[in-house]
């Protein structure tokens, strides 16, 4: 396969990007969402409000922040409330139209990990926790999520339901009580992937420029199910990928350059 | 009423060994330099919560201080994980911790609480989570109209909350401004409150009327330390250091490498030294 | 998304018999004027939402706009009682009207809990108080951790809102400051929410990071109505018109007196006369 | 009797304005209250927190306020919050030491009506009700009363609760789970009165210069108790009448000069 121009990462960025509409109100998670909003913000979608949960609302930072709750986040906000006002008026409140997840572990309906990999009490490995996701995951009128893929990554079953996507599949949310339409999107470094409309198990429905079905199952866990009539995600445009690359080489020089070469003291 | 004092004496006065304690500051305004004198005074059996225990708690695990962890989000922002607290929560090194883990709306909603001086919070959280299951503080009330069901936490009461903001006035009042977080319900919450504070000014007259300004009846002491918040950053004074933050992941992946870096940036420091850490991030204009 | 209109527009469109609906301000900035555009309109049947229905409502209830008033102090603040609503509520003059009363903590928290999309609010209040006996709304839940017995009321969830800020910007953004009192809640409790300001800017580029800022998608219409606030305030712009509210007193006793003024100052004028009313309350600097 | 230099209502103010101390937090009811409050951080109390319950905190008015809610509490205050706020962290946080109220109807145990004469749903007269005054009274360390005597006011039986004193007194309170002292003191223009320590019935402990028993007896519609050491209330100084008297001249003449004589519009 020759050069594409872009890489599977960027391609992944940018579809997820694409996802986002100009009215839309989106609680950023840290990482692959929060480049993916930007790009969004950049491209198409200019008047889109973004709301990271230091509670920042209407932020428009000129490189991506390393924590969700950096000075500029703030300083380019249309205003900054409280963490319990962000949780309560905003998320709560029903106020935001799509939630932006990552993933430790993810399974075919959404459901996802960032707690444990093992046992909860005795864990193998204690990732970091929820977070705000729990609440973003049920709160949030739909939820995207974007992962590159792997074997680790995708998996059968999950260690620990972190946040709820489809639980079992079906109508396990309306079960829940839960009234929101959960996880609508996947977007990974290969494809794009949408929920069966009556199983909620995620089925792809585009495969990025140049990707193949078996490289697809060959990074997921599960047996991948494909949509009958399969698409190619578009590939990058010009000005998507200037703008994603733009973006992330301000990123990249603005967090080394605040560490002085030679400053005494460490953090 | 607000007294005005070392940081040396003002967690010597309000930290006691098995406190419950809040050091908190949303990514912003996070007390290191108060974290770092309890660590040279020894505390310890703390209960230490935290929203996001960052390495502010990292290191005080890694300290062997922590008796138990109350928190939502252990993670070391935007960059990985927390290696100390997870090297006491896998292996028990350097001492075994209990963890109670909730979500960011529920730790939030339970500050509030606590702030408010309810018992307990009421929210619309951990819908199908699996925190629910293992953590027994999770319960749910009834909406006494509608039926629906809601989750329940206790509210948060910690002995002590350590907060840094950006100024006080003489008259012993607080400001924080920018990222405001969960800092004063934090303090509201706490039966004690200490503050450490980039600069002490004349008074308040200008700051606008709606800011969050904490009255002098509601702080314990206050503790001029420029640069206390570093490497987070205090909005107006000085930017996170995200460098620095990305480098601890090498140092507290190896517990001889944080022993040595405590050594030399903690335990043999003074909070007077924090000033220098941040003169490279202040802005130049 | 905020649309810029008229307030004659911006009323027609929001505001329908039948509707629930708070003009909300905390003796700050009420919303006069677009309480007055819609008894211009005639809408009828209203339920009626307010902490203190204050004139704003006397002439509402006065001109029998009202079928249910949802309140907690039902007073003319300072002077003393509201007569429109006491003739209401007393004789049935001009018509009856249904009362459902709360404790300002009560109604406070009732919008707080519809702002933040729970379906109840959950509060130490009305110990011993005679409203628990005389109102169904309020219940009682209990602290599934420490079972202490709190009041539960319904969440407010109005139809519309509407307030009086002092700006909004171009995009729609609205500003509010100085005494804020419940309408950031009111609006994000509200369906709808229909805002008045004392004046249009380009942008919020000075103003602070954490004041009360609601973003243009929490809103449904924006009107330009200088002194639109009067007889109460404009922080920033005009002093309350204490005068006026001693006046109203007298005004609001007699049947008569009460329509000659409405016919005067309310069905013959229109919003732009507001700008009129406060001249004399702008201050000098 | 001779003029002893000061009104009756000025005695009251001042007696109030003395119980407050300099370290209090308190909840300024309007009216009355108002003035004590501010008669006392003018004279002994200086560094007295007032709050009003529009969200003012540490407030110093240069004239008293006709509402809870004028411009001058905003703009002298040490911050202003949001009412729910208010309610929630300052008032139910139990931050206040003491709430200062006044009454329309008032019994011996210092219950308070402020809500209807006659019955609640078919009102002989419908008064302003309870605004702040239900979880001022339960929520606050203790709370102060003042008003003037009459025997419309002060009566057997209050026609509705709206904020609960001590009940039919003794234990009423922890009775019902209030923690909190309640009212610990009546200023009234004849006379300082306190809860009996066991019966919580309020007791004249004091009666202003000049004014006897039988007065304070006729004008209260309940049967007055005594203490055994009836004090004398030490008559206003001339600081405390000079303050209490400017702050008014200076609110009367503001309240009235906001009102324009030649202005076209109304209310």
């Amino acid at each position: 396969m020759s050069d594409p121009g872009f890489t599977p990462d960027e391609m992944m960025t940018i579809a997820a990007a694409r996802a986002l509409r100009n009215d839309d109100v989106c609680f950023v998670g840290i990482g692959a969402p929060s480049a993916a909003c930007n790009v969004a913000r950049l491209t198409h979608a200019p008047d889109i409000t973004l709301i990271y949960e230091s509670g920042t609302i209407g932020t428009a930072p000129d490189v991506l922040p390393l924590s969700i709750g950096d000075g500029e986040l703030c300083e380019t906000a249309v205003t900054t409330v409280s963490v319990p006002e962000m949780f309560r008026y905003w998320l709560q409140g029903g106020r935001i139209t799509v939630g932006f997840l990552g993933a430790a572990q993810l399974d075919r309906f959404g459901n996802i990990n960032t707690t444990v990999i093992g046992d909860y009490d005795s864990p193998k490995t204690r990732l970091p926790g929820g977070g705000g996701a729990p609440e973003i995951a049920s709160s949030c009128g739909e939820v995207f999520i974007t992962m590159k893929q792997s074997l680790r990554a995708m998996v059968e079953k999950i260690d620990f339901f972190t946040s709820f996507g489809h639980g079992v599949g079906g109508d396990a949310r309306e079960k829940l009580g839960i009234t929101t339409k959960g996880p609508t999107l996947l977007v990974t470094d290969l494809a794009v992937w949408k929920p069966d409309p009556r199983t909620k198990k995620f089925t792809v429905v585009s495969l990025h420029p140049g990707v193949t079905r078996d490289q697809v199952q060959a990074t997921c866990g599960w047996q991948v199910a494909f949509a009958e009539t399969l698409e190619e995600t578009p590939p990058p445009t010009e000005r998507e990928l200037t703008t994603l690359r733009d973006l992330k080489a301000r990123t990249e020089a603005a967090h080394r350059g605040e560490k002085a070469e030679a400053g005494a003291g460490g953090a | 009423m607000a007294k005005f004092c070392s940081l040396a004496d003002a967690v010597a006065e309000n930290l006691s060994d098995g406190d419950s304690v809040a050091f908190e500051g949303f990514t912003h305004l996070i007390p290191h330099a108060a974290a770092h004198e309890a660590i040279r005074q020894g505390r310890k059996d703390l209960t230490l919560i935290r929203m996001t225990p960052d390495l502010i708690y990292d290191q005080m695990v890694g300290m062997g201080m922590a008796k138990k962890l109350v928190f939502s989000y252990l993670g070391n922002p935007g960059v990985g994980l927390l290696r100390r607290c997870r090297d006491a929560i896998e292996n028990g090194h350097p001492r075994t911790v209990e963890v109670e883990e909730h979500s960011h709306a529920g730790m939030a909603n339970a500050y509030e609480a606590g702030a408010a001086g309810l018992p307990f919070a009421v929210f619309r959280g951990y819908r199908g989570a699996g925190l629910a299951a293992v953590n027994p503080n999770i319960k749910s009330v009834a909406c006494p109209f509608t039926g629906e069901q809601l989750a329940a936490i206790p509210a948060l009461k910690p002995n002590v909350a350590f907060i840094h903001a950006q100024k006080a006035n003489r008259k012993g009042d607080v400001l924080v401004e920018g990222v405001i977080g969960i800092q004063k319900e934090a303090v509201l919450a706490a039966k004690r409150a200490v503050v450490t504070v980039e600069e002490v000014v004349e008074n308040f007259a200008d700051v606008h009327p709606n800011c969050c300004v904490l009255p002098n009846w509601t702080v314990a002491a206050i503790a001029m330390v420029p640069g206390g918040a570093h490497p987070s950053y205090a909005h107006g004074y000085y930017a996170r250091d995200n460098a620095a933050y990305l480098e601890w992941d090498k140092i507290a992946a190896d517990r001889e490498a944080f022993q040595a870096w405590m050594k030399q940036y903690v335990l043999k420091a003074a909070p007077e030294d924090f000033a220098g850490r941040v003169s490279h991030l202040r802005r130049a204009d």
